[in-house]
């Protein structure tokens, strides 16, 4: 059976860290960081990636647009 | 093959606007000037020229109809009355701004306020000291007949996209109203949608992948930036000074006096000229054609040719005269006579106050 | 050299303003600079309606004026404002019903013309401003017939045209009907 | 699997939409502008119509959306969007153009511009941001501020007795003959972000067919800064208190009045 991997690239320096990817994640994959970005923001990191399906829900919810979603099947 | 017709003034402006290829009025009906969009309803040029007539719901809506198609490269005017204009003061600001061109025009009636729908010049320093806020100017081209309220409108244009400048047709209800000679222009084509990004590279129609987008604003938000961008306009300005002043001089060779008028009042002073000088007075005529440039030059040239005064004729408490007297510098006397509100000063009052002034 | 300066006044509605249209259209047929400058706005409405008419061999200066050379009359309130306003010498043509008080100057060539009574006689009031035109034209003809004819199918709209012959005989009737009511004598 | 095995280029499944430039957006973090500013540049992209759209963002927090969005764009005077748009419409009448315009602009200083804008049925799409605050001028109260709420000018909360009601302009626009399609989104859970941006779409899609007929698409929004809430509390505050109010869904569609429990 195939399994969905996924990845998100965010680009921290854009991130505002506003947390609204962090809540529209259902599989927590998400969490704010404890370092600001030059400006002054705590972005968003991939705290858990092994969940990470590419489901680009928080990519679509992501106000300033600065999150890239990859997906692979994985075949076992 | 040029036309004659009798027309009005309003009339033969928006004739003209329909043969100097316009692309689009939008106007809100005031007296005395509400002739110029039943014109063009009726002629119904959307149908032969293709140019767009829309009765907009204000004039606030008028002139940024105006600014939207100013800014996508288009032919685009609205015309109204002093009240109107006062409110579209706002986007002509911004029309000048973002640098469009555009035609406004200005029959002008009667004020302050509501106050009369009568011929009046009493918006001279609205149209040429501003009106809106910031540093603009506005090519302001001042009619005295119905012929060159013809003229003038694709003067106006002309004017308006050789400078990337609003302009302003500023003429008043007797000019508006009353019918003249009027030998029309041959029709110009409207401009194809090709010519208007060739002669318009910065016009908002859609912006083609590999290109730069065009962007039509007034903000610009750091100081610096924007004084730069008023240094640019204040050269254009410079330009248009040194390049566009207009002006007829009447008798004025061997005039000891000359009187400054344009429109209306120019008409009524070449009355009293030609009284004057049946009664032995050596007076002559200066007719602005363009307010703004104003025809400071040939008032200076008036002076060293010997002109000991001038005699500012506006139907208004006395505002052109303040340019009459920045261009003369002390170098003769300088005097206002007018009425106001709407009241014509006849050909026989500006006489009498002519042999006053000459005394 | 023709430079005729002329007011006709009335009420609004006896086609004051077309008749001034007409007689300028017919001196621009005839070569000649014209202007037509209404009073216009509310004082239009129900009120007394004028209108100046140049008709000039040389560039008209201004379309306003004070005094005239003709005042065509129309009604009381207009003899009242514009009679003393026509230069000495000058002509002043009235149409004497609606009239209480006739004009009293002696330096005017003075002259009457019954177009209300007529037209309505001829049950075509529609035509009233054209026969008073009529009546001046006789007593100068600034402009000739074949002006007037060319000057009608210009300012009518074409669906109109057809009343351009009820007009012509208004025009002759007008020219049949004028009389002189003083004998003032100096140039005109 | 390693992360760098997915992180390649012909894995990726969600990318900036190319409309959208690189300089990072002016607004407060969380703001729904934002995401209405990716999802409109999204569908002028997949819709292949970026070359014939022109925008116009009149005065307001996104009056610098010219700065980010890589379209023609104009920038208007406070409420007079729809009267560019409309001069812009009529001398072009194949081209695409859209307003964006937020509560103060489109529903108090532009009511009239917006209203016979609609009227006229121009063939546009207005798009509209309610957060119910005028956030650009530091949370004073908009005409659509709901009943109760404090704002910097209505520090005792809107008192409809001497301020009036929040207005539902977008029921109003509704019921104008000329008006095609109206619908009201939000963008603050991205089931609602993938349903406005088929409005977006539809609007579009109704414009290409040249017919007279104006879209208007309303976005609820938080404006967490003049709330004074985070981003994820303001959207659910406004799930729970605004949605009462402004109810969601489509109001209009293809000149027939839809169901709706205000219009009821």
């Amino acid at each position: 059976m195939a399994k969905v991997r996924g990845a998100v690239v965010i680009d921290k320096e854009k991130c505002k860290g506003c947390g609204l990817c962090v809540d529209a994640c259902k599989f927590q994959v998400l969490q704010l960081s404890q370092n600001v970005n030059l400006k002054g923001y705590t972005p968003a990191f991939m705290a858990n990636a092994e969940n990470c399906t590419g489901c680009t829900n928080c990519a679509t919810i992501c106000p300033d647009a600065v999150i890239t979603v990859y997906r692979v099947k994985e075949n076992n | 093959m040029s036309e004659l017709r009798l027309m009005k003034g309003n009339e033969a402006l928006a004739e003209a606007a329909i043969r100097a290829g316009v692309d689009a009025y939008y106007g809100y009906p005031i007296t005395p000037q509400s002739e110029v969009m039943e014109y063009l309803m009726k002629a119904n040029p959307e149908k032969t020229t293709g140019m767009v007539v829309l009765q907009a719901e204000s004039e606030v809506a008028s002139i940024n109809m105006v600014y939207g198609a100013a800014g996508a490269g288009k032919m685009a005017m609205t015309s109204s009355s002093s009240p109107g204009v006062s409110l579209m003061q706002e986007g002509i600001s911004y029309i000048a701004g973002a640098e469009l061109p555009c035609v406004v025009v200005n029959v002008v009636r009667g004020g302050p306020g509501l106050g009369t729908i009568q011929p009046s010049q009493a918006d001279y320093f609205q149209t040429v000291k501003g009106g809106g806020h910031g540093d603009y100017k506005l090519i302001t081209l001042a009619p005295a007949s119905v012929q060159e309220m013809a003229d003038f409108m694709k003067l106006a244009f002309d004017l308006a996209f050789k400078y990337r400048n609003p302009a302003m047709i500023l003429s008043d209800g007797a000019i508006g109203q009353m019918m003249e000679k009027v030998e029309l222009f041959d029709p110009v084509p409207r401009r194809t949608d090709e010519k208007v990004a060739e002669q318009c590279p910065w016009a908002t129609t859609g912006r083609k992948r590999g290109t730069q987008k065009r962007v039509i604003t007034s903000l610009r938000l750091v100081a610096s930036v924007q004084e730069e961008f008023n240094i640019k306009l204040q050269n254009k300005y410079k330009e248009i000074q040194e390049k566009e002043v207009r002006s007829e001089m009447l008798q004025c060779d061997d005039a000891e006096f000359v009187i400054v008028a344009y429109g209306s009042s120019a008409r009524t002073s070449m009355k009293a000229v030609q009284i004057a000088r049946e009664h032995g007075l050596k007076v002559g005529l200066l007719r602005p054609q363009t307010l703004w440039p104003f025809p400071s030059k040939q008032i200076e040239t008036l002076i060293n040719n010997g002109v000991k005064g001038f005699l500012s004729v506006e139907m208004s408490a006395g505002q052109m005269v303040e340019d009459v007297k920045l261009a003369a510098n002390g170098g003769a006397k300088v005097e206002h006579y007018g009425r106001m509100g709407g009241v014509i000063a006849s050909p026989s009052d500006i006489y009498e106050a002519l042999k006053k002034f000459a005394k | 050299m023709i430079n005729e300066e002329i007011i006709i006044a009335g009420f609004g509605g006896q086609g004051v303003l077309s008749m001034g249209k007409i007689l300028a259209y017919s001196g621009l047929m005839n070569g000649l600079e014209v202007s037509w400058m209404p009073s216009y706005g509310p004082e239009m409405r129900g009120g007394t309606a004028n209108v100046t008419v140049i008709l000039s061999e040389e560039r008209i200066s201004s379309p306003i004026l004070t005094s005239y050379d003709t005042a065509i009359i129309l009604n009381q309130q207009s003899l009242d404002k514009f009679e003393n306003a026509v230069k000495p010498g000058g002509i002043l043509i009235y149409d004497p019903s609606g009239i209480s008080n006739p004009p009293t100057r002696h330096d005017l060539n003075v002259f009457s013309v019954e177009a209300t009574k007529a037209a309505n006689e001829r049950n075509m009031s529609k035509i009233f401003n054209m026969i008073v035109l009529g009546g001046y034209l006789k007593v100068n003809p600034v402009v000739s017939l074949e002006h007037i004819e060319a000057g009608l199918k210009k300012s009518l709209p074409e669906r109109h045209h057809n009343l351009i012959p009820a007009n012509i005989e208004g025009l002759k009737l007008g020219a049949s009907l004028i009389q002189r009511e003083n004998f003032y004598k100096a140039a005109c | 699997m390693e992360l760098e095995d997915i992180i390649k280029d012909e894995n990726i499944v969600f990318k900036k939409t190319k409309l959208l430039n690189d300089k990072p957006l002016s607004y407060c973090p969380g703001c729904g502008h934002g995401t209405v500013h990716r999802i409109l540049m999204e569908t002028i992209e997949e819709l292949g119509i970026d070359e014939e759209t022109i925008g116009i963002a009149p005065v307001g927090c996104a009056v610098m959306a010219y700065e980010f969005m890589e379209i023609d764009m104009q920038e208007a005077a406070h409420g007079r969007a729809p009267a560019l748009a409309t001069g812009i419409k009529r001398v072009y009448p194949n081209k695409y153009v859209f307003t964006y315009q937020g509560d103060g602009d489109l529903a108090a200083i532009g009511t009239a511009e917006t209203m016979h804008c609609c009227n006229r049925g121009e063939n546009i799409l207005i798009i509209f941001i309610n957060n119910g605050i005028y956030g650009m001028t530091g949370g004073q109260m908009a005409p659509t501020t709901l009943e109760g709420a404090k704002t910097s000018t209505s520090p005792y909360g809107r008192d409809v007795s001497t301020m009036g009601y929040p207005i539902r302009i977008t029921e109003l626009i509704a019921q104008l003959p000329a008006v095609r399609y109206v619908t009201r989104q939000s963008v603050h859970t991205p089931a609602a972000v993938r349903k406005a941006k088929a409005a977006i779409r539809k609007a579009f899609e109704y414009q290409s067919e040249g017919k007279q007929g104006t879209c208007f698409i309303e976005f609820l929004s938080n404006c967490n800064s003049g709330w004074k809430m985070t981003p994820a509390q303001a959207n659910k505050w406004m799930e729970e208190n605004t949605f009462k109010y402004y109810v969601p869904g489509d109001i209009k569609d293809n000149f027939k009045l839809l169901k709706n429990p205000i219009i009821e």
